[in-house]
């Protein structure tokens, strides 16, 4: 439990600087990259970073939920290959609606087992670990299976092509997507019993039993949804690059992990939030784009990104400490 | 220690607190619940460093930096909040930090001997090998004691040691202190127990909102003056009155059993009734209460509510059944810690603080906990300040509230006053009377004699896993029920 | 007695699985009961073990290093790249500093600037990566050495050199984390951080010490598993990290912290270790290995859970007691 | 190891294949041949292809073919070797390793316990090589070089090049570009940039959307398999760039390539045929099995492929 030691009066500009680290961070990458090469801070440059954070966004997005309420899901990545074959394959069998329907249904199975098995195994971490891990490997087959290892073509279904390549006006459909996903993840985690609840969890799931409530019920519906994200996020991503390939959702899960971190909801649970994960998502999305555009080799791009995300925790470490006290303070 | 002074964000706990104790005396530190105890003694112990101020030990200025520093300079502690590690054994968490000394290699039998030795110096019995999770609250507080007592101190500060034994560990307690001042060692002891400092303490020091009311010799003091020292007026009386209007009965449990901490457990308890439940510590009064709030399974027996049958399988459902448990570990069982206090009441009965459509109005939430922050009168600087930060009584509070809003009939309240002030334990009895004055029945399980005896209309004497004596009116005597208790 | 073995498995979700593999396989593939396999499955588990060893300290102290996947494979490439000049006991020697040594910079960032490990070892991950690749440019290299070979190849009845040190590692984690003063530190820290910091354990100390284990651990694994491959390779090892977590959880070392051995991992080491091993003697569709591994450990998963849950509470036993 | 006519064993061992089967009975358990495709990189979608055609063609012969899956990693590929080794009823083993330096032990320990080792697709280290009994590949620099020099005679203005590249390490990756630069040097074509994709669509497609950016006057992108060209393509048409930048792809994948070698999308690739390395491969183990004498090397054919010839060409590729 946190820090004890606290206190010691910090200036005002100290505490805005601490506060939103992070930020700051993302400020200082955008300047820098814009600066270096004019083209990074174009409309279309944006809207392509936007465009491509979208579909993984939606994982980092189930993913909130999940780490919230105290877990963590590895199969994502395996989920979200499976949904994209099954979407693509059911095309021509069914239609594009109720292809995606399907398709949303299997992330919802998927993300369900998930939570029964967990629940089943006592629902800590390390359950939800070793579950997860086991899920991975069997449902990646699954989707490999399903293709017998190749890919599936989506070129000739213009419909479902333009839920990922389509735009209304000048913003990409995807975008519109993620934004209001992110904005309905973000209500129901503060507005709704689930969202509540989706917190107690993480922070103490023994009194939140004691309290009356369905703690199971509720714990599978937490990787319920974060299955129904995964399944969104697939069918955005196969729309977009117009295939499936029964390994495309493969390290997703790790990079989802990274951006909910990153945007200061901590592993363990009990807290974070929607809008911090979107924050970690673009950092994420924002420094591939400035580095790529900036021409920096493959290789030395994880070289800098390793060091840049370790600095924009460490600014937002100091802001998650001033929080604390902040939050102590409010009235 | 002189000129003492702590803030934390929003509460000024310690203003300006020069405090002394002589050596080899017992001295009591009392007052309210967030009056600032804990702080002090956490200062003591380099916990917290103070924001102003100096501590001298037999004359000598000390920096007491850290929990190592209060070690090194003679001060042992046992925490008003557990402070073990639950996957280690007994032994181990008594030698934590110590373990094999010097050597780097650990020689187990030789701790093992050392804590049974330890162990059976405090003639208490208790098993090293067992891990602490295992182990009852009572247990894990002797274990706490003996972590103390291990230490070769010149100084024991006990913040609220009491709070979670009955009279048998109690009587052991006493013991040990009667002991340490034998032997010269000073003893800094915190209770709301009134009675216990003028049993075994020399001198007591009243603190209230952060400041030195007065230090006195306990023989020149009552408990009236000490009691209005502290809460700054005066309380005629320790438990408030009550007129009995007991109607029929409401819960009827018939055979209740689980394993063999609870064996064939029948009772029955009416409308408008407070119904005691005493005994010795892990006598199964707690394992029955969660039988019928549904937080364990039973193996046999039923429950009747209002005459009808019920099946209770989750506390989930026990709620729907109006019924409400205020658990005996606020810390494991009782709160979040990390979340506010409004969302910590409001929890049990999100319906209630829900707008249309289903949605969690924060503003609803606010004015219910608001009213009972007031009601309850819980010390914080805020309703929205996170648990975590109160003092143990004002979290104890906050445990009561969340089950006040629930809006039960049937309450069960398992040690309701532990670690509670005698001001705000007055106001739990007021408010426990209210209840029943409206119909609703409590079931009280309480280690404190003076309280059940007081507040219960009936008692049940558990022991062993099985109800020994019921006692009525005129048997409700500490004699009677201590010796059923002990059988 | 029978209590106690009953006891014993239902302690160790593990003992089921393999048993359930045991038999599963007397029907399907007798062959597959030789002494050889035995040693095979140990050769094959020894150099992540290696790395298992250490992280199941770490897990226990409470935390977690994803960028062993990193410093493994760098490890093979330094040692390869070292190894003609060095020779093999020194290359094997300063790769394993190395590894200390970036373990170190991790620990530095947990313990004291207190980062959540996580995104820690993430980010040294995705660096070392970075470094690793610019310093081969992308590229394998070759470590053919005699000496080198022997060491991975060397075997008394079958027991590699590799598998003894493997099990060398095994019994000092364990003489370590019973025994010594540091490592029940590590317990306590683990278990509950507050606590073991007010009992004057430096904890800080400790959990720094968690990370330069753990480089050492993935460096020395990496230099056996160049030994035994004859090259090193930015792929090598990438996976490791789950690996290893994944053989601990499975072997009941609690990701809370707090709680775990390593003869345990041991144990899920060589669960997983037969999950690979078995389809290479039972001819199953390709695709179909990995379903049947993954609902493998998922089933035997649930069924550890499931008596405790016959035995009445449905979360987490609360109440007190030892079970009789 | 010189190239040999491909297409020869192919013909040549599919009519010996028949009375193969009865021969082989003595080494073989049960009358039946087994044979082990240890392959290091089956997830990847030229995989799938390889697999199934490997897979049918064992049914026709009556083989016992069992694929493991070596999960990219030599460690795995290893012990599987060592276990298979250890049961001793195997007639033959055909390896794909996941790169040529860690291929070393695994073809020692194979060639150690005499069974007849053919690799297919993806070559091992030069120092064992000589030790394995056939080789059934094409070669990665080799097919850089094709779509290198396709590049140049198509674009005899050249311009920038940026390239796209599998998963950082592979052999594949390392020596596709190493090929195409060596086709490309000299010409107009100027390499600009190099970024790893990981043999993903989409992954492809950001890098793409970020190279636009960063290269307003970008003209050529070069993707180490069609995957990754598709999804630039997919990328260059949302930036309305069709026009400016011309992709090529390597190793063309049946109808997906086609189509867009047809639609004027992709400007060229090259054949690498997936089935007919997985067909051959067999076939020659069949053939060592049997004592027959197999050539070192029996190259995949790699011929450019453009609009004008995708037709033809993709008769006897892909199934
Ligand atoms: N870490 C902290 N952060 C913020 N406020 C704190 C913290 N610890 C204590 N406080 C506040 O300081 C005040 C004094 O608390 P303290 O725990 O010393 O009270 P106490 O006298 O021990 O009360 P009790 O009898 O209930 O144990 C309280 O108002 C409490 O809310
Ligand atoms: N560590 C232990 N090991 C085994 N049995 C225990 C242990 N602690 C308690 N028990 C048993 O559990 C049963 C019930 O304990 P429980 O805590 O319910 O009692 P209680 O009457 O509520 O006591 P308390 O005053 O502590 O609340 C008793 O039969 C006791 O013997
Ligand atoms: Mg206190
Ligand atoms: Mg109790």
């Amino acid at each position: 439990m946190g820090e004890k030691t606290v206190s010691k009066k910090r200036g005002k500009f100290d505490l805005i600087i601490s506060k939103y680290g992070i930020l700051f961070v993302l400020a200082a990458i955008i300047i820098v990259a814009g600066i270096i090469s004019p083209a990074f801070l174009t409309g279309q440059n944006i809207l392509n970073i936007l465009k491509q954070v979208s579909a993984t966004g939606m994982l980092a997005i189930g993913m909130t939920f999940v780490i919230i309420s105290g877990g963590v899901d590895l199969s994502m990545g395996s989920i979200l290959s499976l949904c994209g074959v099954v979407c693509v394959i059911m095309i021509p069998l069914v239609g594009t609606p109720l292809a995606i329907l399907i398709a949303l249904a299997v992330g919802v199975v998927c993300g369900t087992l998930n939570g029964i098995f967990i629940t089943l195994t006592g629902g800590t971490m390390g359950s939800a670990f070793i579950i997860t891990f086991g899920m991975a490997t069997a449902l990646g087959s699954l989707a490999l299976t399903v293709t017998n290892g190749a890919n599936v073509n989506a070129a000739a279904f213009a419909d479902f092509k333009e839920i990922g390549q389509g735009s209304w006006g000048i913003v990409p459909i995807t975008v519109v997507i993620f934004v209001v996903a992110v904005i309905a993840a973000q209500f129901v985690l503060r507005k709704t019993t689930f969202g509540r609840i989706n917190y107690c969890l993480g922070i103490n799931d023994e009194a939140t039993h004691l309290s009356g409530i369905k703690v199971k019920k509720f714990r599978v519906l937490v990787y319920t949804v974060a299955g129904l994200f995964t399944a969104l996020g697939a069918v955005m991503l196969c729309s977009r690059v117009s295939s499936a390939s029964p390994i495309q959702g493969e390290g997703y899960e790790l990079d989802a992990i990274a951006a909910v971190v990153l945007g200061g909801t901590r592993m363990g649970g009990g807290s974070g939030s929607a809008a911090k994960t979107v924050i970690g998502v673009l950092m994420f999305g924002i420094l591939t784009n400035a580095l790529n555009v900036m021409g920096v080799s493959s290789y030395q791009q994880m070289i800098v990104k390793g060091i840049i995300i370790m600095v924009a925790v460490l600014m937002d470490k100091r802001s998650i400490r001033v929080e604390n006290e902040m939050l102590a303070r409010t009235v | 220690m002189k000129h003492i002074s702590k803030s934390f964000p929003g509460v000024m706990a310690l203003d300006d607190v020069t405090f002394s104790v002589g050596e080899g005396e017992v001295h009591a530190l009392v007052g309210e619940n967030g009056a600032g105890k804990s702080t002090l003694m956490k200062i003591i112990n380099g916990v917290y460093s103070a924001d102003q101020g100096e501590i001298y030990i037999s004359g000598k200025k000390v920096s007491i930096k850290n929990p190592l520093d209060a070690q090194r300079n003679g001060v042992s502690i046992i925490f008003q909040e557990f402070n073990l590690v639950d996957t280690l054994s007994v032994a181990e968490n008594i030698f934590i930090g110590r373990l094999g000394g010097k050597k780097k290699m650990i020689d187990w039998k030789s701790i093992y001997k050392e804590a049974e030795k330890l162990l059976k110096s405090l003639n208490y019995d208790l098993d090293p090998r067992a891990a602490v999770e295992t182990l009852s609250v009572a247990q894990m507080q002797m274990t706490e004691i003996a972590k103390a007592m291990s230490f070769d101190a010149k100084i024991i500060i006990m913040d609220e040691p009491s709070a979670v034994l009955t009279d048998n560990e109690l009587k052991k307690l006493f013991d040990i202190v009667e002991d340490l001042k034998k032997r010269g060692i000073t003893v800094i002891y915190i209770s709301h127990r009134l009675e216990e400092i003028f049993q075994i303490c020399d001198k007591v020091t009243v603190l209230r909102d952060g400041k030195i009311i007065d230090t006195g010799n306990v023989e020149d003091l009552n408990k009236e003056q000490i009691i209005e020292m502290m809460v700054g007026r005066k309380l005629d009386q320790e438990f408030p009155k009550r007129e009995k209007k007991i109607g029929d009965v409401i819960l009827r449990a018939k055979g209740l059993r689980r394993g063999d901490r609870v064996q064939d457990v029948s009772f029955e308890l009416r409308r408008g009734e407070i119904l005691g439940f005493a005994g010795l510590v892990g006598a199964g009064r707690t394992e029955t209460m969660r039988l019928l709030f549904g937080a364990d399974q039973m193996t046999a027996g039923s429950i009747e509510l209002n005459g009808k049958q019920v099946h209770i399988k989750s506390p989930m459902e026990a709620k729907g059944e109006g019924i409400a448990l205020l658990p005996e570990d606020r810390k494991k069982q009782g709160l979040l810690l990390e979340l506010p206090i409004t969302e910590n009441i409001s929890l049990v009965k999100l319906k209630k603080v829900m707008s249309k459509g289903n949605l969690i109005n924060k503003k609803k939430e606010k004015d219910v906990a608001k009213g009972y922050f007031d009601s309850l009168k819980i010390k914080a600087p805020s309703v929205t300040q996170r648990v975590y930060f109160l003092s143990g009584g004002n979290q104890q509070k906050v445990v009561i509230a969340k089950w006040l809003f629930s809006d039960a009939d049937i309450f069960i309240l398992d040690e309701p006053t532990r670690g509670i002030d005698v001001g705000a334990k007055y106001e739990i009895y007021m408010l426990m009377n209210e209840l029943v004055a409206q119909g609703k029945s409590i079931i009280l399980i309480s280690s404190e004699m003076n309280e059940i005896i007081a507040m219960s209309d009936r008692i049940m004497v558990m022991h062993d896993g099985k109800i020994c004596a019921e006692l009525n009116g005129e048997e409700i005597t500490p004699e009677n029920v201590l010796k059923h208790a002990i059988n | 007695m029978k209590e106690k073995i009953s006891q014993f498995c239902r302690k160790n979700i593990v003992v089921i699985g393999i048993g359930i593999l045991l038999v599963f396989m007397a029907f399907a593939a007798p062959n597959y009961f030789a002494y050889s396999t035995l040693t095979g499955l140990l050769t094959q588990v020894a150099i992540y073990g290696i790395v298992a060893c250490a992280m199941t300290i770490a897990i226990i102290g409470g935390e977690f290093d994803l960028s062993v996947s990193s410093i493994l494979p760098l490890a093979t490439l330094l040692f390869a790249a070292m190894l003609p000049t060095l020779g093999l006991p020194l290359t094997i020697v300063v790769v394993t500093l190395i590894g200390v040594g970036i373990g170190c910079i991790n620990g530095f960032f947990v313990a004291i600037t207190k980062i959540n490990a996580f995104i820690v070892t993430l980010a040294t991950m995705i660096a070392i990566k970075g470094i690793m690749l610019t310093f081969c440019d992308g590229m394998p290299m070759p470590a053919v050495n005699e000496s080198a070979r022997q060491l991975a190849m060397g075997n008394v009845g079958g027991i590699t050199v590799t598998v003894m040190i493997f099990f060398g590692c095994v019994i000092l984690t364990e003489l370590v984390l019973r025994k010594t003063k540091y490592g029940r530190n590590v317990f306590a820290t683990g278990g509950n951080y507050d606590v073991a910091q007010y009992a004057g354990i430096n904890v800080r100390f400790i959990k720094f010490s968690l990370f330069a284990i753990l480089g050492g651990a993935a460096a020395l694994a990496g230099t056996l598993l160049t030994c035994r491959l004859q090259a090193g390779s930015p792929l090598y090892g990438s996976d490791v990290a789950l690996y290893v977590v994944s053989a601990a959880v499975l072997g009941g070392t609690s990701l809370a912290g707090g709680r775990g051995s390593a003869v345990r991992t041991l144990l899920g080491m060589l669960f997983i270790g037969m999950l690979l091993q078995i389809f290479t003697y039972i001819n199953v569709y390709t695709y179909m290995q990995q379903l049947i591994q993954g609902a493998i450990v998922v089933v035997v998963v649930i069924m550890d859970a499931l008596p405790s849950r016959k035995k009445g509470s449905d979360e987490e036993p609360v109440t007190v007691g030892n079970p009789e | 190891a010189e190239p040999s006519d491909s297409a020869a064993p192919a013909e040549e061992s599919s009519s010996a294949a028949a009375p193969a089967e009865e021969e082989s009975s003595e080494p073989a358990a049960e009358g039946t041949t087994k044979i082990v495709y240890l392959n290091g990189l089956l997830t990847a979608p030229y995989f799938g292809y390889l697999d199934t055609a490997m897979t049918d063609h064992a049914k026709e012969l009556g083989v016992d073919l069992q694929i493991l899956d070596g999960k990219m990693d030599n460690q795995v590929m290893y012990d599987q070797a060592l276990s298979l080794i250890d049961q001793g009823d195997i007639d033959a083993i055909i390896l794909t390793p996941v790169d040529m330096a860690g291929s070393v032990s695994i073809v020692q320990a194979i060639t150690d316990a005499e069974i007849p080792l053919i690799i297919c697709n993806s070559r091992v280290d030069a120092s064992v090589e000589p030790l394995t009994d056939s080789l059934i590949c094409c070669d990665p620099g080799y097919e850089g070089e094709v779509v290198g020099k396709l590049a140049v005679e198509q674009i005899p203005d050249g311009g920038k090049c940026a390239i796209l590249e599998g998963v950082a390490g592979q052999e594949a990756q390392i020596y596709r570009t190493e090929g195409f630069k060596k086709a490309v040097e000299g010409s107009n074509i100027e390499i600009v940039d190099q970024k790893i994709c990981e043999w993903d669509k989409a992954k492809a497609m950001s890098a793409t959307d970020d190279l636009i950016t960063a290269y307003p006057d970008l003209s050529i992108i070069y993707a180490q398999d069609d995957t990754m060209a598709l999804g630039a393509i997919e990328a260059i048409k949302a930036a309305g760039k069709m026009d400016q930048i011309k992709v090529f792809g390597l190793g063309y994948m049946g109808d997906a390539s086609k189509e867009a070698l047809l639609a004027g999308e992709l400007f060229g690739t090259c054949t690498q045929s997936p089935s007919w390395e997985g067909v051959t491969a067999l076939d020659v183990a069949m053939d060592v099995i049997n004592g027959k004498e197999v050539e070192e090397w029996y190259m995949t054919e790699c011929l450019p492929v453009t609009k004008e010839n995708c037709e033809e060409i993709d008769h006897g590729y892909n199934e």
